[in-house]
């Protein structure tokens, strides 16, 4: 039965249920309980915005406090991964990844391929991710095309409550090593959920919207500003699609390009920096793949290439947000 | 740069500790109303670390703090004023509102940065020192880290680094008991981080962090020898902080009392207070006289702050590149 | 005067005449003397293929070996920055970037943004990439595209012996952060190199070869592929233009954006893995900015999104070659 | 998993130690032909170390491994031939060709691969024996690293991690005085590796790595201690490679006549020979016999290398992913 709960609780949800499902799925992060050691109690914290909270109760001995060392105990996951356990490894802001990187992304993906397709890596770091905290420029970074850039990883970026559960159980079930990307404006946002456990399978977009005149890919907190710009466009008789990837490693190719070969017309929406974004890796696939259907140019709506800032007022112009992509989307609608 | 603490140095050594704790007190006051945006961890507690380590440093000695920096920003000499602006996000602020709280810096003051990353200023501050050293100038670098960082890799590595290279550098441990919720006691895995230092060939030192002299005298002693060209050392400062890991923390995870058994029993200011009284050097009037000064600077600090313009939309692109 | 050195000893020219012009220059990294503590000879490597040999005795107690640590001595090598060195560090191959990243991408590269603009990090990393030597998945990446991906980075990456002592000079005289990416394959490359100092600036594309008919973006050793996949298809009576961007940060769109207006047809040519790489973000951004002049599809020959094999008969199809060159410009010059 | 040394286990230790060198001679012979693709790193010299810690091993304990990897990928079980025919990167090997020298793994031997990332397998291995930790199996984890990646943060973590979270794991510093040209005199800080074991809060020891009875016996109480639940050992095996850092090293680092000392008086295969011919119960004939053996085994494994068939177009693009 679907109820109204937040992205967070959804996460929470999907651990909780696959930690139920499956004996060998541990969770383990920087204060995931919080408490170990200190004089007061356990699950202190459930993790820094209290994502985990809950589980360690539920799940004794499953829900493991590290030192601050990523490249242990994200090292160790993985480890353990190769050893029969299927680890959730939390690295709390994906802006940590390069203190840890390498386990990542020369162990973890690379294993199965090195040894010959005899190994399996069935870890899922989750890690938060954006801007909009005020949180500066080494806690608000996307950084998940440096993932997706790397063959082997899987990349899994939820928009909604509903995708965060299933993709979160997906990734969980999944057998190679999967990003999964926490939005941490998400969190509060409400929807449906399904109490019972299910998955949404990777490499299957999601189309939020539709319409004939200009497709829009946009990506996590992305895909809701791109629901406000099409609702307004609308008005102006533009009929947006809206297109969400949910994973951008695989990337469902397939819904995107058909989408643009009845459109005509692309937009891409990605918060992460510009180069070498998913913004441009999508504007690629469609340059070359759907090009006979172009009527116009492929806009990129990014942050600009510059680190996030601090204060408020420079982060809010730093945000992509629905007048920039209602603007884009005008601007290749008059096209030609 | 005598270390003797004569009068003027007593005076200096409280008026620093006491803007400290008035910034920080301050700002924990004012978050709470809501206006402060971002992720704030406070100092206060802990000023005697800062400025007993800080007091020997010349302006050309480079630091490398943490993201909880505010003490050590003020103790290398950071203008306050510039600070809170920076944490209100204005344009005035110390680095023009780009860096926040958790990345104030003043180059110019031999103050590196504050620093988001945990265990980020280790390698740095081996960088600053071999420069020193390469140039001969007689600085000296010192990293200000926590007990949490203590097993990060990057801090593990500097030390080695700092030893193998001979460098002037200070890695000062701030061990205030919890990493976040977590208790040092369970995350470093031998019973002192000082006794890391063996490990990384250099001495190790244990020192009572609310005891601006017992730190001011360890600190006086790891500056002498590195600017003497004798390396590294390891001062590991036993400490506490009052407020919670940010602003925000419930920290459920203290035991029922522990911070206000040390504000009443352990006080750097209220030790520093006592001794320099009884020695009778130095009167209760005087530090009265400084704290309401300081205190005079932290409100105007903030009135200023919150009056102060904000970043305009020219601001988000440039400080990027010096040329691109 | 231009004689013919080798790509390798255009790289150590230029640390040289850097060295011996400004004394603040240093270099350091892992065995860049070699012997360090040992009892034999010190300057027994001068790096692991030799690059930088005989610096060391050149000049004096300014090449630096380190222990294995490549946070801690890229890191010092930021901080040395900061406090007036301009050091230039070796990161031995760019596939150890994941123990030492966040040194590069969330201090250095953040410095200046964070502080408010108060601060210059003249650093440098040179780093080794590339396929080709059967060093398999951990020793033959690319990796560019995620240095290009940071803003605050500038990243050089020289196609020849000209280039590569041009644009070392002017990394080391340039006053932010550069990653310069020297590919293995290419350090026996010989070419006409001046022996007086000079710098290549950055933002500068090369027009390799003049053509009509079909755009070649190439990087680092592509651009030679694309020299051998042009000359074949003059054969066939099909005019390639051949840029090499020579630096991905910044980027000559100008150039690029210009070739195209003329041919109206664009291949990328990266030996990166394809998801958000330099192919898809030249690619994205020829499909936004020269839209209107384009015939055909744009075309990419990368790498497959595999790791790199070891295999020489895995290698050799891994890595993108003339002839793919070839059949992707004859695709989209029959295209419509 | 009795550790008395009996003469059965006696060959065994023998045979293992002889292949590897047999191994590693001969991958060095035919490197020189130009056979031999990439970078290739010998083993030569350290055979007592792999097998002195290996024969403690069960099949489903894990170990992981270094750029150096070949002895102990032949110390844990992984078949010579599927070896050789890797690193002439032919479909017929351990990963298909796909890994080549510096990757060589088998999971199924608990061989977790060799690694190209100095310091990869100190995080890796407190993973495998967490898992064994929660799963209650009773096997260990073994971490072999060297001088230089003992100063790599990824291998100070795990060593925090281990004992914090209470692991079966052994750390085996195989200390052989370089990391490619480097004396580990100068890059690693303190006397010697073990030291550092108090830094991390296990207990450190230090054994002659070309003895392969002090191997065993440091090891033995390692294991011993791991499988009961008591927790990491750091064993520090000093030791030397007779070969260059790798294939093609010319070693002007090294001392004249460094090597060829070593091999004459301390080759661990040679001592290995003379105390337990001396002590009766093996005869050398015995010895030469596994000799023999060991050579065709080494002869074949080259034949058939040269032999099998590359891999196929096909198989560039599989075994990225399990599905995608
Ligand atoms: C690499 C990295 N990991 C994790 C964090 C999140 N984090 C910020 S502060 C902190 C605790 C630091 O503890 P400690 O070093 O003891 O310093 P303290 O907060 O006690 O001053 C953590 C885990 C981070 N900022 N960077
Ligand atoms: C992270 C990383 N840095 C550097 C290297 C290059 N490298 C390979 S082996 C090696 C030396 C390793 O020395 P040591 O740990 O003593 O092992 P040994 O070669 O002596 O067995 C170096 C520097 C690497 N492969 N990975
Ligand atoms: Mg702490
Ligand atoms: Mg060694």
């Amino acid at each position: 039965m679907a109820r109204k709960i937040t992205y967070q609780q959804a996460i929470n949800e999907a651990l909780d249920q696959e930690m139920a499902r499956d004996p060998s799925v541990i969770v383990m992060g920087e204060d995931n309980a919080g408490g170990e050691g200190s004089p007061g109690e356990m699950d202190a914290w459930g993790g820094v915005l209290g994502v985990t909270k809950g589980l360690y109760h539920k799940h004794p001995g499953r829900v493991l406090d590290t030192p601050i060392s990523e490249s242990g105990f994200i090292g160790a996951a993985i480890g353990a991964a190769c050893n029969g356990l299927r680890p959730v490894a939390e690295l709390m802001f994906v802006d940590f990844m390069g203190v840890c990187f390498d386990q990542i992304f020369n162990q973890a993906a690379k294993f199965k391929y090195m040894f010959g397709g005899k190994a399996e890596t069935p870890v899922v770091i989750r890690t938060m991710y954006g801007a909009g905290f005020r949180a500066a420029a080494q806690h608000s970074q996307c950084l998940y095309s440096l993932f997706t850039h790397i063959p082997g990883l899987k990349v899994a970026i939820p928009s909604n409550p509903y995708d965060a559960k299933g993709l979160l159980i997906q990734s969980i079930r999944d057998n190679d090593p999967v990003i999964f990307m926490e939005h941490k404006v998400l969190y509060t946002m409400e929807g449906d959920v399904p109490e019972e456990s299910y998955s949404v399978p990777f490499g299957e977009a999601a189309v939020v919207r539709e319409g004939d005149d200009v497709t829009i890919v946009a990506l996590g907190r992305m895909v809701s500003f791109a629901q406000d710009a099409a609702q307004a466009l609308q008005k102006n008789g533009i009929h947006c699609e809206i297109i969400d990837p949910r994973t951008t490693s695989p990337l469902d190719e397939d819904t995107i390009l058909e989408s643009v070969e009845k459109t005509g017309r692309l937009v891409v929406v990605d918060e992460s920096n510009p180069r070498c974004s998913m913004a441009s890796d999508i504007a690629g696939l469609v340059a070359q793949k759907a090009f006979g259907a172009l009527k116009a140019p492929i806009e990129q709506v990014t942050a600009p290439h510059v680190p996030p800032p601090f204060s408020d007022a420079l982060e809010d112009l730093y945000i992509p947000n629905a007048a920039k992509i209602e603007s884009a989307v005008s601007k290749i609608r008059e096209y030609g | 740069m005598s270390d003797t603490l004569n009068r003027e140095r007593l005076l200096r050594a409280y008026r620093t500790m006491r803007t400290i704790r008035e910034f920080e007190e301050r700002v924990h006051t004012e978050f709470a109303t809501g206006d402060i945006p971002g992720f704030v961890h406070l100092y206060a507690g802990e000023e005697a670390s800062a400025t007993g380590v800080c007091m020997h440093l010349r302006g050309d000695d480079y630091i490398a703090s943490t993201h909880r920096g505010h003490g050590h920003c003020i103790a290398k000499g950071v203008d306050p004023v510039g600070m809170m602006a920076e944490i209100w996000g204005k344009s005035t602020g110390s680095c023009k509102g780009k860096g926040g709280s958790m990345h104030i810096a003043d180059l110019s003051k031999g103050m590196l940065g504050a620093n988001g990353i945990v265990g980020g200023g280790g390698p740095l501050i081996c960088g600053t020192a071999l420069a020193a050293k390469m140039k001969n100038d007689k600085t000296v670098g010192v990293c200000f880290f926590g007990d949490g960082a203590s097993n990060q890799g990057t801090i593990l590595e500097a030390m080695n680094l700092a030893t193998v290279w001979s460098l002037p550098a200070i890695f000062v441990a701030e061990n205030n008991g919890y990493a976040e919720t977590t208790s040092s006691s369970w995350s470093v895995a031998c019973d002192n981080i000082a006794d890391r230092a063996s490990a990384f060939g250099m001495p190790g030192v244990i020192v009572d962090g609310f005891d601006f002299f017992a730190v001011h005298e360890a600190a006086g002693e790891a500056v002498r020898r590195a600017r003497e060209g004798g390396g590294p050392t390891l001062i590991e400062v036993k400490v506490s902080r009052y407020y919670g890991h940010f602003e925000g923390d419930q920290q459920t995870y203290r035991a029922a009392g522990e911070v206000q058994k040390l504000r009443d029993e352990k006080d750097c200011l209220l030790q520093f207070r006592r001794r320099v009284t009884a020695d009778g050097d130095i009167t209760d009037a005087e530090l009265g006289t400084i704290d309401a000064e300081v205190l005079a600077l932290i409100d105007d600090s903030v009135v200023r702050a919150k009056a102060d313009p904000k970043p305009g939309p020219d601001d988000l692109l440039t400080d990027v590149y010096v040329s691109y």
